[in-house]
């Protein structure tokens, strides 16, 4: 891969929410970066803070959001409400998991495309139109008249979700985030939009930051890997790197639990146990309770991202001066 | 191989009517279930695949008669349980058992989980008020529940943990039979497997049947032996799991096949995208349903509605091509 | 795949041992707790029933001891709100008004709730016939405004002879009356709701008797609606007496309730130059309601936090 | 549509019955009648007059001749005032309908603004405030209300006639009449306006924020939209949809004429008549009111449907 610009890059990004038992770290010192045209996935199970972390890009998250986030220069954590909202849904977009409800259900589809273009970019009315009916037709919806005019509750969850990406790409954005964007869809649309949003990023050029927990997905779609897991990533590479030669057992475990189509085994591996609790966690490698290779520093010392062949990892496993 | 397999089911239809609204002049009624039959033999696990609006869920809750039926027939051990009455289905129910797919809403949460799966024991009269606690405690543990659980409630459990409760209270009366609707899809991949490994572990040692219903192909291929394929409330192709997985026939079971992510980057093969949306059940489409998506439509298949036959030896597939 | 231990050691989740804490009715006391506005207005409602209940047995003047010559007396260290036009000491009268108002309410909840509450269970569960006939009930009777049903009742009871002193009862009976139809509607459709969750059709699939669905399973979840519902019909219901007192038609003189206690209010010289008989029932009905909102509310979030504000 | 309109009418004819049957009953057990009030009459003209108004036949003989007058829109003869009741009823509704009318208006004008900027602002000193004023709204007795506003405002501080419609003696014509007529409608709208605006805003504070969790504005956020545009664009819209029903069951309320407030204020709407009739036991006009009112609350229930569907492109668009 040429050392591409990277179109944006997160830099120790903590988010934590304040509920009745505690406080949540729900996203805890968080850094990747997404180059030029590349696609990037951040996996992980539920609640290990990957939707947090989009929305924090997009800063649609309702708590205090530490961190640097330099999207095209711009660190978008110092940028004024104003400035953020011209970004927002312009250069930078983003598509979510339930088509179903991303839509206003009174207005119709048509308006819906048009707003970001009537917002961002000086198109008249009819202009506009013309252009949404033109996006819908790119997103490979026919009938795109009558669609325009149509409600969302006339729509199956396919086209819905293709109609999140036409609004998503109707400014032409550098850089789509698709939080778990085909997680609710039946598995014959899923390979329809997974196609869809590739062919359009080749087209664009455009960079894709895609947040998703089933590793299929990841094959099929990133081209750089970002495993996270209660709050905290712990481990980044290539995607061939990552399927290849997994370094954190987190990341083995999730590799092995699934059962893949035409390699039977007789009984699935198990990750042991469950996600640890989110409030007052002792600093430590979250993951020791779950883990079988857990020494007694990993009870004491949270690891850090170290580099280990070409992928990162946070794991005391790699620890130089452990091993040595 | 016994006499009459397990449960047997038989050109069973569901239909479902709306409320006529505001606006719409006569809804037509949704056809879940269009005429399906099969058979499942004691000690199998039958796999019950399909899109959303396939019927499989529906096809799960009539064979435990969780609401009733259109039209066919459900036999289990020969006995027809939808012209049973109301009382001598309630015998029936200890044989027969179901596990939802929501851990969050399949348990009442203002009952301990002792309580909850001590009740269907003491209602039936199976065991005594005395005993009771023990053997929800032999069921905990053999569900992979620690029983100094036994007095806490739903919402002191994992996602994960539910599930493994609401197996435990399926298993509780000893059945010999249990539909398992979605049981693993809201869990997350590390819990999925265990769960999975589970419903195998259950399976080896009390010797239970399963309907297994799932919208993926990959749990499917490792948990089930026999597998039928639904769309839009009609069974497409039903055959072994070996021959399913490699020699599909039916042209949607071949693209259900494709359309599986698999988890290896080297293995980004061509798939075969069918085009169009899953049609809407209230108005399938004339002729073969699939035939809308499916790339090799002739017109016949817009015309007639291929048969559900035989075309290899424990093979079946309905589509006029093959 | 090559370095992965096929069968992994299986560790034992960590156990987390706090078993007292997990009642439910423990964990609703701890959300009501953080509710400050509730825990305000379930204290203010205490001091009022002790004012109301246990006042008068401290205050010096007897209940029904009427002297006309210290009558219209202007607040003072001997009467604090003064006399009436009886002589009749005012805040003693105030303290019986609110055992009766208090009572009233209390009483006309528990049967509106009551019926309300059964009807409502049985329509949703049973469907059918059941819900058809209650529901039907329940319309007619809501169709007709419910100021003039509840003159219409007060007229006809009034024939019934009934002594002062029970004519708190008969208010009762009446609120109940009015009141039931909305709160058989609210607890079906909790119930129509409740039925179709996953655990409800576990007990289909279970085969219990129905019995044990409706005590078991059903109840405790409609109890925490129920709880919300009767503190806030308290509320309403002694609104409603506090209107028909007003008008003579709810409890009459000589008991004493807040609403005919504002009656007073009706000859032009108390309402202009003797506030001190009229506007302290009235103040007294204002707060006793708000306390009970105000702890309805918190009751609210604390027994059932996604349930929306009704 | 019209085949539903239909079906929606056919059911609502056993509801009306019902209510009718109810009502003839009830009234029919109040004890006492106007004729018997009456004291200077003599016992023949008594029973000439029962004759007269058919009080002599059995109750159940008199429920269906009501009906059947009731059917041809004429809703009896009130004893009292000697007129038909439709022509009692004409007179008297429209002095309560404008003071229910102006009240209706402001309380939604401000549940509306108060409800949505409270909700928007949650947890702010606004939205507190906002929500014990809401709480001390609801636990207000009506009359209460009334009697206190009569006592600062118009008794105290002398702004605002005390009651009534027109300044007795003073037979204004034209603008004049209005203006002072208006000048009387202020404290009664203001009681009313009071009553009404607790429930209310708090009903439009719940719905806004309910709305606002929903992912549709999230979307709408994401699109880049300036926040004011979110709210009043997005979430007040689907905010303001179930509210169409409610608005809908108001109507009864604009010709029921408040009871209590006409009485406190003693105002010459319907509500009052109603009360008046009630004493003197003029039972056609009470039935007649009565009825009036509840196939209007049916009506107003099929219109809020109706309405609703229109309003909802879910429902109005299959």
């Amino acid at each position: 891969m040429s050392e591409r610009a990277s179109v944006l890059e997160v830099k120790h990004l903590s988010a934590h929410f304040e509920t009745e038992q505690g406080i949540v770290r729900a996203v805890d010192d968080v850094s990747f970066s997404v180059k030029e045209g590349e696609t990037v996935c951040v996996v992980g199970e539920s609640g290990c803070g990957k939707s947090v972390t989009a929305m924090s890009v997009m800063g649609l998250v309702q708590t205090d959001v530490k961190g640097d986030l330099f999207f095209k220069g711009k660190n978008l954590a110092e940028l004024s409400r104003g400035d953020l909202r011209r970004v927002r849904g312009n250069d930078l977009a983003m598509i979510f998991q339930e088509p179903m409800s991303s839509l206003n259900p009174v207005l119709t589809i048509g308006e819906q495309i048009m707003e970001p273009l009537l917002v961002h970019h000086p198109y008249s009315k009819k202009q506009a139109r013309h252009k949404a009916i033109e996006l819908i037709e790119l997103v490979g919806i026919g009938r795109a008249e009558q669609i325009f005019k149509s409600y969302p509750h006339q729509l199956s969850g396919g086209m819905l979700q293709r109609i999140m990406i036409a609004i998503a790409l109707s400014c032409d954005p550098d850089m789509l985030i698709a939080d778990e964007p085909t997680t609710a869809l039946d598995v014959t649309i899923q390979a329809q939009v997974l196609d869809l949003l590739r062919t359009l990023q080749e087209e664009r050029n455009m960079s894709m930051l895609l947040i998703t927990h089933d590793l299929g997905v990841v094959a099929e779609v990133a081209d750089f890997v970002v495993v996270m897991y209660a709050g905290k990533v712990i481990e980044t590479g290539t995607v061939h790197d990552i399927f290849a030669s997994p370094k954190h057992p987190y990341t083995k475990g999730l590799l092995y639990a699934k059962p893949v189509l035409g390699n039977r085994t007789k009984k699935l591996y198990t990750i042991p146990g469950q996600v640890p609790n989110l409030v007052d966690l002792t600093p430590s490698c979250y993951f020791h309770e779950r883990c079988e290779h857990a020494m007694d520093i990993c009870r004491e010392k949270m690891p850090t991202l170290k580099l280990e062949d070409r992928q990162h990892v946070a794991c005391w496993l790699y620890e130089k001066e452990v091993k040595g | 191989m016994s006499q009459s397999p397990l449960i047997e089911v038989k050109n069973l239809k569901k239909y479902f009517t709306q409320k006529s609204s505001l606006f719409d002049r006569k809804p037509s009624p949704v056809k879940a279930v269009d005429d399906v039959t099969f058979t499942i033999e004691e000690g199998e696990t039958f796999g019950l695949v399909g899109e959303s609006g396939s019927g499989k869920s529906t096809i799960g809750k009539s064979l435990i008669r969780l609401h009733d039926i259109s039209e066919g027939t459900i036999k289990y051990r020969g006995i027809d349980i939808h012209n049973k009455s109301k009382k001598e289905m309630r015998s029936l129910r200890t044989k027969m058992q179901f596990v939802f797919q929501d851990p969050f809403s399949s348990l009442n949460p203002r009952i301990r989980i002792g309580d909850a799966l001590a009740e269907p024991l003491l209602d039936h009269g199976l065991v005594t008020k005395d005993r009771v606690r023990d053997k929800v405690k032999e069921v905990m543990e053999i569900c992979g529940l620690p029983s100094y659980h036994i007095d806490k409630y739903p919402h002191e459990f994992s996602g994960g943990q539910r599930q493994r409760i609401g197996i435990a209270r399926a298993m509780v009366m000893e059945p010999d039979f249990i539909v398992a609707d979605e049981p693993v899809s809201a869990l997350d991949v590390s819990i999925q497997a265990q769960i999975i490994n589970l419903f195998k572990e259950l399976q080896e040692k009390k010797n239970m049947t399963y309907l297994f219903i799932s919208h993926d192909l990959s749990v499917v291929e490792h948990l089930c032996n026999k597998v039928g394929v639904l769309y839009l409330g009609s069974m497409m192709e039903l055959t072994t799991r070996d021959k399913l997985y490699e020699n599909p026939l039916h042209p949607y079971t071949k693209a259900l096949l494709s359309a599986v992510p698999i988890p290896d980057p080297t293995k980004r093969r061509e798939r075969i995208v069918l085009k169009g949306d899953i049609p809407n059940p209230a108005n399938p489409p004339k002729g073969c349903k699939f035939h809308t998506r499916c790339p090799f439509t002739e017109d016949i298949c817009l015309k007639v509605q291929p048969l559900f036959k035989e075309v290899e030896k424990g093979h079946y597939v309905a589509c006029h091509l093959v | 795949m090559e370095n992965i231990p096929q069968i992994p050691r299986q560790m034992e989740p960590k156990v987390e041992v706090e078993g007292s804490k997990s009642s439910l009715w423990g964990q609703v006391w701890r959300r009501f707790i953080k509710r400050k506005m509730a825990v305000v207005g379930f204290l203010f409602l205490t001091m009022i029933f002790v004012f109301s209940f246990i006042g008068p047995f401290f205050s010096p003047y007897t209940t029904m001891g009427t002297n006309p010559i210290n009558a219209h007396q202007p607040p003072s260290s001997a009467h604090w709100l003064g006399t009436d036009h009886l002589g009749r000491d005012v805040l003693t009268r105030l303290m019986l008004a609110g055992r009766i108002s208090l009572t009233v309410g209390l009483g006309a909840m528990v049967l509106s709730v009551s019926i309300g509450g059964i009807l409502g269970i049985l329509a949703g569960y049973y469907r059918g016939i059941v819900d058809q006939i209650v529901m039907r009930i329940a319309d007619v009777l809501m169709t007709l405004p419910g100021l003039p049903l509840l003159f219409i009742m007060a007229a006809i009871m009034s024939e019934w002879r009934v002594p002062a002193e029970h004519r708190m009862y008969i208010v009762m009976i009446m609120l109940s009356l009015i009141g039931w139809p909305g709160l058989a509607r609210l607890i079906r459709s909790q119930v129509l709701s409740l039925r179709e969750r996953e655990f409800m059709l576990a007990t289909d699939a279970l085969g219990l008797r129905d019995r044990r669905k409706l005590l078991n399973h059903l109840l405790p979840n409609v109890v925490p609606i129920l709880i919300v519902t009767a503190t806030l019909s308290v509320g309403g219901a002694i609104l409603s007496e506090s209107v028909l007192s007003y008008f003579g038609l709810g409890v009459v003189p000589p008991t004493a309730s807040w609403g005919n206690m504002i009656n007073a209010a009706n000859s032009l010289i108390d309402f202009t130059n003797r506030p001190w008989l009229w506007i302290p029932p009235g103040v007294a009905i204002f707060v006793t309601v708000i306390c009970i909102n105000l702890l309805g509310d918190g009751l609210r979030d604390a027994i059932d936090p996604n349930m929306k504000g009704r | 549509m019209g085949r539903y309109i239909l079906k929606r009418l056919a059911y609502l004819i056993p509801t009306l019955i019902g209510a009718s049957i109810l009502i003839f009953f009830l009234y029919s057990l109040v004890p006492g009648n106007f004729i018997d009030g009456d004291p200077n009459l003599t016992a023949e003209r008594k029973a000439e007059l029962y004759a007269l108004y058919g009080f002599d036949q059995p109750t159940i003989v008199r429920y269906f001749i009501w009906m059947g007058n009731l059917l041809t829109g004429d809703l009896g003869f009130s004893l009292q005032f000697q007129r038909p009741v439709t022509e009692v009823l004409n007179n008297y509704i429209w002095s309560s309908f404008i003071v229910a009318f102006a009240s209706l208006f402001l309380t939604w004008a401000i549940a509306v603004v108060v409800g949505v900027i409270s909700a928007t602002k949650q947890y702010s000193l606004y939205d507190a405030v906002i929500t014990i004023l809401v709480f001390a709204a609801m636990a207000t007795p009506s009359f209460f209300l009334g009697l206190i506003v009569i006592k600062y405002f118009a008794v105290d501080l002398g702004w605002f006639p005390a009651g009534g419609m027109t300044t007795t003696g003073a037979d204004y014509t034209g603008w004049e009449h209005v203006k002072d007529v208006l000048e009387h409608m202020i404290l009664p709208v203001l009681v009313l306006t009071m009553l009404g605006i607790g429930g209310l805003t708090r009903y439009f504070r719940t719905n806004m924020l309910e709305v606002v969790k929903q992912d549709f504005v999230r979307t709408a956020r994401a699109k880049g939209l300036k926040e004011r545009v979110v709210i009043y664009k997005h979430a007040l819209r689907n905010a303001l949809l179930p509210a169409i029903t409610l608005f809908s069951f108001e109507l009864p309320a604009l010709f029921s004429g408040a009871i209590i407030t006409e009485q406190i204020f003693n105002w010459p709407g319907i509500g009052a008549i109603y009360m008046q009739a009630f004493t003197v036991r003029d039972y056609t006009l009470l039935m007649g009111f009565t009825m009036f009112i509840a196939v209007l609350t049916v009506i107003s229930n099929l219109i809020a449907d109706i309405l609703y569907g229109l309003a909802d492109p879910r429902v109005r668009v299959k």
